[in-house]
């Protein structure tokens, strides 16, 4: 009975730490594209290290909250590719260089990666942000993969190697037919996944695409990195519920099988 | 079981909830129309261990009221509503709804201390608490607790409230607090103000529950900082009968619940005694 | 500054207070006729890194304050002497002590938590809180602060004690509590209350500190949960010009002063300011 | 500035977990002699490892909390030596075997012992109590050591040897001249410092015979362990001050250097 005389929730194990909000400094916070932008944090005190796709809550000081994948990360830094949306994103996207934000996370599980998974990684949309964290985590646990993007047009592209280490080749897949391929992403991967053997697939992307990516690799091994509404990350508050499951994004997510959300993605 | 606030605002809340192992399920405080609630950040960690939240009772309103009932009841849960409400009437109008849809107990929520016109604003004054309880204790014969928070007037409160009619009193809610970014200069909760959950307030909420079962002896549900079996073991010899598992819930919940159970039954073996009973507010014996 | 009730009781402790680098020190409360306290324990640690007490103001009344108030100023330092009471008569008797034995200012214990008659009991009630510090702040032009604890009327009592004539608000005391042992199921505690202080309180005196500065602008010393720079400069930022340092001192207290100073400074100048002056209350700004 | 982001008072560290009251359970509580009792309990959570003269305030569930010196101590054990006062005492010699305590400690400072130290160890009354706990540790730094242990008769006698491990040698002084040398331990003392050469010399016992050994060891390194009236042991409430001294007994103590505290002796 000893064992556990402290509280479980005192600040000596690292999980408890990720709910903390960490003052960070920014580094830069740059343009990459027409649709996407990049900000560079020092967080003040060291977080705990993020497995992909685990994401952060990221605080606008005075304005907002809002969940980010992780895009980059090392010991004294993390990077987030980030779409301006609405008031949250908006006010990030004013945030200079010196000044100040606040982490929540790392939070939601990280993806079950086994060494040397021949993986296929479709993103599409916003879903590019963790791109160069999955791909970074990927390489780093000796896995060969590839990856599609696709984007509705070309100007939302930018050059991913440069932000990005270790990739093999990216398929670029645009609705506009601008570049690369000609068409959706899961098209492009129907084409691959009846040619190629992958032992794991990820999604991360719209859910329409989403959808379309577990129907076309059905019978693989593939998980889908879902968006809800995430308001505390923390499993209390209940806004990030998957409909019709008992699944919380925050800390179920955000990744997940295709059998587990196949019911939520159809509606 | 959990406290209130802890997801149990939908269907699903309730099954995640159920998961977790709890015998007990409290839903969300529901009000008459439903409510957003505050922008983020709702919820964070404090840097004492403690949680600091301001949600701003959101919750789907008594549309869905039934639905999150059924669900409990479906899983075989005790299923217990969290009525708030701003006016005498809208409690008796959420209540009238969750009798309705089959609630095993009624939880009246005096004791929020972040929404203005909800809670603490009327459980800081015993008269309110008599008045509201008194009306919904009339309304059947399905157990009504009131649940309080920490104020001047606690016992007093208390008492209003059993002399209206509750059949137990829910005793601590969150206590009120801020956090500032000291590089921001900025308050980080949304709201500014929130209250402070987990490790820090158990020591106050053992003194609540401690003085409350002294001059009442009532049925007391113990909620406020409970990490572990010890910590839950304080607020049974206080007097609490029942105990409700609120911030705590963040961090492994099921292996969380599980443990406090098998450590409490370990206690009351250790200390010689067969039933969780015996040792109700053992702390007051000379 | 220390907290008052920190030492600080006999010439002795304030050369022990002088040796931990503070500028300014606090007299432990000092009451009329000598007061022996309560038996041990008396203060312990809290799992959740807080700390509890029940001292009863121990202390050797006002024949010894005199030398005590003596041995501060010998040292050359600011010299606040705490004047604690259970009726105006008492309160007054202290303060003509402590002036006239050369007082730099007086603090008036309006919010010890855990002695009945004394503190809290005034405190929370506004216009006895108005009363006590009129007739000593009429007694001489030393500046007079008035402490004031947490209850629901802390904003109240800070107007009134400001209208009453205090220059100044030192924020907060203890917060009551209380800890049971689950082997022995005892209070520990000999007094079976206690105040609680340290980092579970600090988010409570945030939160005080930021609606007294809010409401009223005045000059807060601001205690309660400081253990490093960081929860000294929150305070800051809610509004308090000065800090007190209590239960933390148990531990390296020297180290702590130091580490609290130099953190303070590397954050100001951090944050691009020159002096802490200006960092005051900057919470409030949009 | 980020190494201090968490609170100093954290349980993490080792020193913090002092000031908490860590229940026990009784082993056996017995009578050593007529005027001492020995209690030995079991921590119900690990404790940090004590360091002579370092003590406890031990609570004794609804009655008292008062000062103890650590009479032995191992991983699973720790062990008491008292003499029954007053009320605290009077209620710990009533509890028996598997009730229940508290143990808030060790508290005060270590005593600086260094290796191969040559020592002479002077106990007089009470101070006996402590004895067992500091051969121990002497003789864990491979100090060569000799005991003198005064009493008033006979009858306050037991065998230290019993409760002790290492000792090498133990003087006994009577003043009723009962057993061993007759007279004071001090006046023992006069005598082996004349004819040997002590590295250090410690004294425990009542303020008259530690005043005593500080005037017969002048010139030496003489260390005193005093008692005064501890009611918080944190260096808190100043119930343990030295009078005429900034030296607080609970956290610069109990032991101290004869110069330190000469004017406290006389008075
Ligand atoms: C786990 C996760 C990871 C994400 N990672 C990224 C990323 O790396 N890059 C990126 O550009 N976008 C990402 N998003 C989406 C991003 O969080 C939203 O675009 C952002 O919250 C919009 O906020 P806003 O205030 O700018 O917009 P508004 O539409 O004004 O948002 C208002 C409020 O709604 C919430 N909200 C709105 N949309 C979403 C949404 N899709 N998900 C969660 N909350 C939402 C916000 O928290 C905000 O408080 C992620 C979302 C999730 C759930
Ligand atoms: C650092 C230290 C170590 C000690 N180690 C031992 C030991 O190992 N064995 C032993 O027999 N005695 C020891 N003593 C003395 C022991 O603490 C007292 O005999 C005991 O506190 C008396 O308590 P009581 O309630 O039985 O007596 P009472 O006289 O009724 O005591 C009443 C109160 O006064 C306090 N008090 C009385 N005398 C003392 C005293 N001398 N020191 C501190 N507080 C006192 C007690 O805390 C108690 O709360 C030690 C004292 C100190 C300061
Ligand atoms: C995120 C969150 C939301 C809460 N919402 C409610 C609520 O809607 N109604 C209510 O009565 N209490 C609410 N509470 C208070 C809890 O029910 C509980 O009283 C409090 O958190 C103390 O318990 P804890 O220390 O175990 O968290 C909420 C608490 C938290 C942390
Ligand atoms: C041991 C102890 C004794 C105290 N005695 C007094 C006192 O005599 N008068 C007083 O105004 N406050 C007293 N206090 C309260 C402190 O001054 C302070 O308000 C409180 O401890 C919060 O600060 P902290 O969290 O830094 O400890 C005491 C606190 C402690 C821990
Ligand atoms: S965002 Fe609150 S539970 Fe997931
Ligand atoms: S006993 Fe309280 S300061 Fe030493």
């Amino acid at each position: 009975m000893s064992r556990d005389w402290f509280p479980r929730s005192g600040d000596e194990t690292p999980h408890e730490h990720t709910h903390l909000v960490t003052p960070a400094r920014v580094y830069f916070n740059n343009v990459l594209s027409s649709r996407f932008r990049m900000i560079k944090v020092k967080p003040l005190r060291s977080l705990v290290t993020p497995k992909p796709p685990q994401f952060f809550m990221v605080w606008v000081p005075g304005v907002d909250e809002i969940p980010l994948s992780v895009a980059d990360y090392d010991e004294k830094s993390i990077s987030f590719i980030y779409e301006v949306k609405g008031a949250g994103t908006n006010a990030l996207s004013k945030l200079g260089s010196g000044s100040y934000l606040g982490l929540k996370g790392p939070l939601g599980k990280p993806l079950n990666i086994v060494e040397g998974f021949s993986t296929l990684l479709v993103v599409g949309g916003s879903g590019v942000a963790p791109t160069p964290y999955i791909t970074k985590y990927l390489a780093s646990r000796g896995c060969r993969f590839e990856v599609i993007w696709g984007v509705k047009k070309r100007s939302e592209l930018f050059n991913l190697g440069s932000v990005m280490s270790g990739v093999e080749y990216i398929h670029i897949a645009t609705e506009d037919c601008s570049v690369g391929y000609c068409g959706m992403a899961s098209e492009l991967t129907r084409e691959l996944v009846s040619k190629y053997k992958y032992d794991l697939v990820i999604g991360v992307g719209p859910k329409g695409m989403l959808k379309s990516l577990c129907e076309v690799t059905s019978g693989l091994n593939t998980y889908v990195v879902l968006e809800t509404m995430v308001k505390c990350g923390l499993g209390l508050c209940g806004s990030c519920v998957l409909p019709n499951t008992d699944k919380l994004l925050c800390v179920d997510g955000p990744a997940f099988r295709c059998e587990e959300v196949m019911q939520y993605l159809r509606t | 079981m959990n406290a209130s606030g802890i997801l149990g605002a939908t269907p699903e809340h309730i099954a995640k909830l159920a998961s977790y192992g709890l015998a007990a399920v409290v839903t969300k405080t529901f009000t008459e129309k439903p409510r957003e609630g505050y922008a983020p950040p709702i919820i964070i960690k404090l840097r004492n261990c403690g949680y600091i939240n301001a949600v701003g009772l959101a919750n789907p309103g008594i549309e869905l009221l039934p639905q999150v009932v059924r669900k409990g009841k479906e899983l075989g849960l005790v299923t217990i509503v969290s009525v708030g409400g701003s006016s005498l009437e809208e409690f008796v109008k959420v209540s009238t709804v969750a009798l309705d849809s089959g609630a095993d107990m009624l939880e009246l929520n005096l004791s929020c201390p972040h929404t203005r016109g909800y809670g603490l604003d009327i459980g800081s004054d015993p008269t309110n608490v008599y008045e509201v309880v008194k009306a919904v204790s009339s309304l059947s014969s399905t157990p009504v607790i009131a649940k309080l928070g920490v104020s001047d007037n606690y016992v007093k409160s208390s008492g209003k409230a059993l002399e209206g009619g509750a059949k137990a009193l829910t005793l601590i809610n969150t206590v009120k607090a801020m956090i500032i970014d000291v590089y921001s200069a900025k308050p980080i909760l949304s709201n500014v103000f929130g209250g402070m959950s987990g490790p820090p307030i158990h020591p106050i909420a053992v003194k609540v529950v401690y003085d409350v079962y002294k001059e009442y002896e009532p049925e007391i549900v113990g909620v406020g900082g409970i990490v572990d079996w010890i910590s839950a073991a304080e607020l049974i010899l206080a007097g609490a009968e029942a105990l409700q598992l609120g911030s705590a819930l963040s961090t492994k919940p099921r292996e969380l619940v599980d443990s406090v159970l098998e450590g409490l039954k370990e206690w009351v073996s250790e200390l010689g005694y067969t039933r969780i009973k015996d040792l109700v507010g053992l702390a007051h014996k000379k």
